[in-house]
């Protein structure tokens, strides 16, 4: 099951530009979260510290707190692991191409050593189910690459991936923004399942889309977290004038 | 594109329509129980469900604002939105005409009872069926059963008119009854609402499954 | 329903991480060794005999002090520029071939293949190819003989590199320039050509740099020359061949003269690859892919 | 910039309402010119022929090469028949010729020189790409490249007065203790020899190979890199899932091209490999590529067989290369199968 | 995300509506013009009003369908184009209670004039002002203002009840001016409903600037 | 002024798979005309028909008429003259990498042979000006190069180099979207404008956008044109119960 995330002051940079000011922020644990906003203002940037992601880049620095359930994710433990603890999928997908279906599902057990064949079947065959997959590829689960898919299916393939090594939340930047409408609705649906299950917390660009999966959704502006409110109050009502523009589209 | 929890939703919201219709329906029905056989006890009945309806007109409302603002619904989908928030509020007023009518019956058995020659229950149960009607063709998505509904009103404006004629010279050959025949004369007047409301509800499905806005073309007057 | 990964292992995979960089460190290391350890030498040994008349004067005989390597630096010279003449060019157009229009699988298939053996052929087959080409039906060995050899095996360097760059160069860009109604030889000339061109022009340098120090198919063409010539039908000097045969000498000062010539080649590469380089700014030398 | 005047001068006269009756509206500047432009389909045609013949110098030009050394080489070719090709008799004063140790020669001291240089170009590769810091990063290629730039004559004096000593005074006595025992590495021990030419080789194709990788590694997309750190990988499991198995291919076509360079590599392989014609076990021991006795012995040969079994060395130097690139490739196709070719 | 044109079709949106609304509330006016100077000359042109308004609704129900269908509007636009849609009705509905109340003053006509002891005038010009004071309130998105009419509803209905005692005694009292004691009472009523729609749009724009549905809450009754 | 085009009885192969049947349309003269439909219906090939660049692709093949106003291009004219006439904007912004802003612009008619300098500036301007670009790029025409400016004005640029030629046809496949919300809205906004001047053909995923900014709309299903109306007509009331389904998203 998922965690919650406590985030507290925290504060991002890339070089000498500070991305992100003093969020502040609880996710609930269980439901899905979806963060909006303008180009730049710092979704990305956010979701990416929220499994020590932004630390790969070597420019980036981060201060504060984010606790994922109990764990302080910066002081606790390594990246490594909370990276595991925590599944990622991106705007493109990004399946090894070089790996087989299979082997892309199984990529992140066998990482961690994990060799017990049959249990891997399991594993695999659930994560594929659970990504909504498994009747589409289960013929042709070790004969084609896991780049010989469409690209909807490929992002997919991705995020069973990611529930592969069962974490406890899923991040989401952009997911569905580089698939057709169709695929997109299939996304749509999956995570919608799956957030019985984990905790998640999805980037989007596409209003319609947040409205469609988030309980909660929060409005990024300039690094800052203008407001963060249950998703119906935000795209019917909303607080702060500035997401009322941006919703309305009386902006910039 | 399988939405499917989205066309869960509508359907969800038509269920809910559905019940408020019920509750709508069922009212008016004890109300006309209670000029019937004068019974203060289902104008309370009717007076109390008042509240629940309003409160389920305000939840479709809202299920229907969320639907819009996050569904981006299409084509029949968006008319169908539309054609609930119409029918939703046209519900809550033939909600409102049971209150009305619940009122006046109330007023009526304050005063002493008399004998109008008029028939209320059958103006009633026209009505109702308008209404009934109305509701099955939008359960239905049946626009032929829709356009039935249009073409009752006359019978039913035909009717209050009758009504109205009759209770004038009531009240001018019994000026004593005049305070009844007031009431009566009110009552039919909400009645023939009743007729109004299902007519438009009617004109809301046909637009809904059809595409096509009716009001005012087969509608021979209003 | 939830399984957790095991926690072991954990010390093994940080540990191999480790193990991994450190790999990777020492190889750099080992690389960059040798580089610093020739380099080194070459100054130590070199330098010294760098003056304004190396670069100015013709050899001396045996014996004599003094001379230098005016004649071999122009001749590489001109050696250079015949090859990049005829190199560069056919190297770009063959590639261009092979990217744009080698929709002919055999065809293009052939030509790459042709071309990777023509990169394997060894320098002295390429000399003694050229010596029958040309220099046997002329009958003196010519500078334009040795510019002929070095041309030929610039050509397959280019040619590769000009495919591959012209392959990265996105599908989009060609449609962007036939969409606006620009023939198909403009749209390559002036867009694909140009916007892979820092690619492009690496595998030039790449090329260019392994032909100036080429020594093996200058001994039957070029064949060398102790006075400064220009002419292209006449034997001319060039520097590696200089130095070969400095090197091979007995004589201590000849020895000493190859290192300096060495590194006199050596920053003439490095001077005119890194020239172009920066006028087509982009990091040095950047590899062909 | 501006100018109402020039405006309407190029500017087509959108605005202005069509002449009743007039067929044609009136055309902007842009437009006539355009539409009086050729459609250059004759251009377009000159230009593809022209392409073509490039692509078909290459191949005229092997052909050539192949034919001429053919030709040279017919003599030999008729006395000694396919025996040249394993016999090991290399006398120019009886006649006798086989080429057998130079292609041995050859062949080891290439592979020997991709043994060595594989590796070590790809950990430099890695280095550069993925844990160096970024200052460091462009001096670092920077100077790997600089390897390529240095002439083959250099490397093999170099190779001469500080490789051979150093091999013989410090390293081959700790191989000979060490792995003397597999016979690879045993007395006598000369300076000069098979594992001085591979060294050297390996030197001199280093930098093809590692820039090659590192290009290739770099070209890797960094979602490729990210999918795998999002798993919880590890640095290095990073670059062995995402890093090393997208840049295959293009390692492949590194390896080859160096490959292709050692083989016919001449004058440093000459200067340190010993020239002797022989095969022996042992690294340590001197050997002859098909190369070295070409640069070697041609100006040298006395007698038109002796010419005619060099040319055929050459010739059979040149058959080598095409079957290694042809092996080479079979390795890359069928490595590749199923995988898309090209990276996004 | 200047979406300037969308924002401009609202405008426009808005503008139409409150063109239909004018022509409503000088329906309305007009018919008690006729009412009070009894010119049936004045009762054609209310009726003749009201094609046009059916016009008018249906145009800006289709209008407001267009924008729900293609422009996602969300948040406040999307309770401003609800809230056009209900208003829409209402102000249809307001048009229909004079074309009725022109009706009332037709059968009026036909009959003796009598002096009747009721200042439908004054109901009128109360019911007009909720109106336009109701439609002041959406033109400014003024809330407060907006509020101040649904307090107006309760003098309007508690002046009908007077209306209602006066004439149901005046019948009671002269039972030969019956016929047009009860035209008046109709007229009444239909005022009263004028209120009530007032009411209404008062409601739709406190939701549409507030964002908060008030219905049922603020309203002391229907 | 655009002019109509006149498409009939078109059909595409890549090929032997039949990617479009029996196409008849008839699209009005400066209006935008939207094509929707799901991912692989053949919308893009339609439009890479009517400017012949269906034929750059080596196994695409194709039959019927095509009339840009009175020009049958599949049999009056070379390919490259249709183009010069028919301007293109793809889906993900394309400017050419190496070359400047004004360069870029410029290409069309460079690349022609067209030097008048003066000429040229002012054509310059008055694309970019068209194209709504100018005021944020004027200053760094000749410095940046036109893969140096933001996603959303390459996008713009790519527009303006399409309108340097003075086409008389514009087609857009998806021109929007790669692109954030705010970009998205600038590109819709200018295709707006231009429709009273170009006949503009858009292909878009996104619905919406088709509703916003075409007067007709076309759905392709299967390479078939099920239907093509009066925008308000399909996104409110279609006539066939596949245009329904899809865009009430019953679909698949
Ligand atoms: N790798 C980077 N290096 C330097 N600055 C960066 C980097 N990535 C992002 N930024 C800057 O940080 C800010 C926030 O970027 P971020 O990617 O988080 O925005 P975003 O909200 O995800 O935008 P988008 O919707 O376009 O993805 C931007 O101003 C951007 O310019
Ligand atoms: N280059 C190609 N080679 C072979 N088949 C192709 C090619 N391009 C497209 N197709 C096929 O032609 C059909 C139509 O493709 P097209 O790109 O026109 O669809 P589309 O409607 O534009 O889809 P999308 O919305 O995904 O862009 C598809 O079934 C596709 O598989
Ligand atoms: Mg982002
Ligand atoms: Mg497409
Ligand atoms: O809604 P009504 O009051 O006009 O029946």
């Amino acid at each position: 099951m998922g965690v919650g995330i406590e985030v507290k002051d925290l504060n991002a940079w890339y070089g000498s530009t500070h991305t992100l000011r003093d969020i502040h922020l609880n996710i609930p644990a269980n439901h899905a979260t979806a963060l909006i906003g303008p180009s730049g203002c710092g979704k990305s940037t956010f979701v990416r510290c929220l499994n020590r992601m932004h630390e790969t880049n070597p420019i980036a620095r981060v201060t504060g707190t984010v606790k994922i359930g109990d764990l302080d994710i910066y002081n606790d433990v390594s990246p490594v692991v909370i990276r595991r603890r925590i599944g990622m999928v991106f705007q493109r997908p990004n399946p090894f191409p070089t790996m087989s279906i299979y082997d892309n599902v199984a990529s992140g057990l066998r990482l961690n050593g994990f060799r017990n064949r049959q249990a891997l079947d399991e594993i695999v065959e659930r994560s594929l189910r659970r990504a909504a997959l498994w009747d589409e590829v289960k013929d042709d689960l070790r004969r084609k690459s896991g780049a010989s898919i469409s690209g909807g299916q490929q992002q997919r393939l991705c995020i069973a991936r990611a529930l592969a090594v069962d974490p406890e939340v899923l991040l989401m930047d952009e997911p569905a923004s580089a698939l057709d409408p169709i695929s997109t609705a299939k996304i749509e649906d999956l995570i919608f399942h799956l957030k019985s299950e984990y905790t998640i917390v999805i980037v989007t660009h596409n209003m319609q889309q947040a409205a469609r999966v988030a309980e909660k959704t929060g409005f990024f502006l300039n690094g800052q977290l203008v407001e963060f409110d249950a998703t119906t109050k935000i795209f019917t009502n909303p607080s702060d004038k500035r997401t009322e523009d941006y919703i309305t589209g009386r902006f910039g | 594109m399988t939405r499917i929890r989205f066309h869960q939703n509508l359907d969800d919201l038509k269920e809910k329509l559905l019940v408020m219709a019920g509750m709508a329906e069922q009212a008016i029905q004890r109300s006309i129980e209670a000029y019937r056989v004068r019974d203060l006890s289902i104008c309370d009945l009717v007076q109390r469900s008042e509240p629940a309806i309003n409160r389920q007109e305000r939840e479709i409302d809202q299920m229907a604002l969320d639907l819009l603002a996050m569904e981006q619904p299409m084509a029949i989908d968006l008319r169908f939105i539309l054609a609930v928030i119409k029918i939703n509020a046209d519900i809550e007023r033939v909600g409102d005409q049971a209150v009305n009518i619940a009122g006046r019956v109330r007023d009526l058995q304050a005063m002493p009872p008399v004998d109008i020659p008029v028939d209320i229950p059958k103006l009633a149960s026209m009505a109702a069926s308008m209404v009934r009607r109305a509701l099955q063709s939008f359960i239905d998505a049946d626009a032929n059963l829709a356009e039935s509904v249009i073409a009752m009103d006359d019978q039913v404006d035909q009717m209050n008119n009758a009504i109205y004629r009759t209770l004038s010279k009531l009240i001018h050959d019994e000026p004593s009854q005049t305070p009844q025949a007031l009431n009566v004369l009110l009552i039919a007047r909400n009645l023939e609402r009743v007729g109004d409301h299902a007519t438009n509800i009617a004109e809301d499905v046909i637009f809904w499954v059809r595409g096509a806005d009716v009001r005012h073309h087969l509608r021979t007057g209003s | 329903m939830q399984q957790r990964i095991q926690q072991s292992g954990q010390a093994w995979r940080r540990w191999k991480n480790h193990l991994a960089t450190g790999t990777a460190v020492l190889g750099t290391l080992v690389v960059v060794a040798p580089l610093l350890a020739i380099f080194a030498y070459l100054i130590y040994k070199g330098a010294s005999s760098l003056n304004w008349a190396f670069f100015t004067k013709v050899p001396k005989p045996v014996g004599e002090i003094g001379g230098g390597m005016e004649n071999a630096i122009v001749g590489s010279g001109v050696l250079l520029t015949v090859a990049s003449l005829i190199g560069i060019p056919i190297g770009i157009a063959a590639g261009v071939y092979l990217a744009e229009f080698g929709r002919k699988r055999l065809l293009s298939n052939l030509v790459r293949f042709t071309a990777d053996v023509l990169n394997g052929v060894p320098s002295i087959v390429m000399g003694i190819a050229v010596y029958s080409l040309i220099v046997v039906p002329q009958q003196h060995f010519s500078a334009f003989s040795g510019g002929v050899a070095l041309g030929i095996m610039m050509i397959p360097t280019v040619t590769r590199t000009t495919e591959e760059m012209l392959l990265l160069v996105p599908h989009a860009v060609r449609e962007a320039a036939l969409g606006l109604g620009v023939p198909n030889w403009r749209s390559t000339v002036s867009i694909t050509l140009r916007t892979a061109s820092a690619g492009i022009i690496t595998g030039c340098m790449l090329a260019f740099a392994r032909v100036a120090g080429e020594t093996a198919p200058l001994l039957f063409t070029a064949f060398g020359n102790d006075d400064k010539s220009l002419a292209l039908n006449q034997p001319i000097a060039a520097l590696p061949l200089q130095i070969f045969v400095y090197a091979v000498s007995p004589y201590n000062d000849w020895h000493r003269l190859a290192w300096a010539g060495s590194l006199v080649l050596i920053f003439l590469i490095v001077i005119s690859v890194s020239l172009v380089r920066y006028v087509t700014s982009r990091g040095v030398l950047k590899g062909a892919s | 910039m501006s100018g109402k005047l020039a405006e309407r001068d190029v500017v087509n006269d959108r605005e202005s309402p069509d002449s009743p009756g007039l067929a044609a509206p009136r055309l902007s500047v842009v437009r006539q010119y355009l539409n009086a432009q050729s459609d250059s389909a004759g251009s377009d045609g000159f230009f593809k022929t022209l392409m073509l013949a490039s692509a078909l110098t290459i191949f005229a030009i092997v052909l050539f090469i192949f034919l001429e050394l053919a030709w040279q080489s017919r003599m030999a070719i008729a006395h000694f028949g396919i025996s040249f090709l394993y016999r090991s008799a290399w006398n120019p004063v009886s006649g006798d010729f086989g080429a057998r140790p130079f292609i041995y020669g050859t062949l080891v001291s290439s592979l020997l020189a991709l043994l060595i240089a594989v590796p070590l170009s790809v950990s430099t590769a890695v280095f550069i790409t993925e844990m160096c810091p970024i200052p460091l990063r462009r001096s670092l290629s920077f100077l790997t490249e600089l390897l390529a730039a240095i002439p083959s004559v250099v490397y093999g004096l170099w190779a001469l007065v500080v490789l051979v000593p150093l091999l013989r005074t410090g390293i081959n006595p700790f191989l000979m203790r060490t792995l003397g025992w597999t016979g690879f590495f045993e007395g006598p021990d000369y300076g000069v020899s098979m594992l001085a030419a591979g060294i050297i080789l390996a030197i001199m194709i280093l930098p093809i190979i590692s820039s090659i990788t590192r290009e290739v590694m770099s070209t890797v997309p960094q979602s490729q890199r990210e999918a795998a750190l999002a798993l919880g990988a590890t640095r290095w499991e990073m670059i062995r899932i995402s890093v090393l198995p997208n840049a295959r291919l293009g390692i492949a076509g590194g390896v080859i091209l160096g490959l292709g360079r050692a083989l016919g590599e001449t004058m440093a392989v000459t200067m340190v490999i010993g020239n002797r014609p022989e095969i022996a076990r042992s690294l340590l021991a001197p050997g002859y590529t098909m190369a070295s006795v070409l640069a070697n012995e041609f100006t040298e040969a006395t007698t038109n067989l002796y010419l005619s079994a060099l040319i055929e060395i050459g010739l059979v130097l040149f058959l080598v290369t095409i079957v290694v690139n042809a092996l080479a490739r079979l390795l890359i196709w069928s490595v590749t199968r199923g995988a898309s070719s090209r990276m996004a």
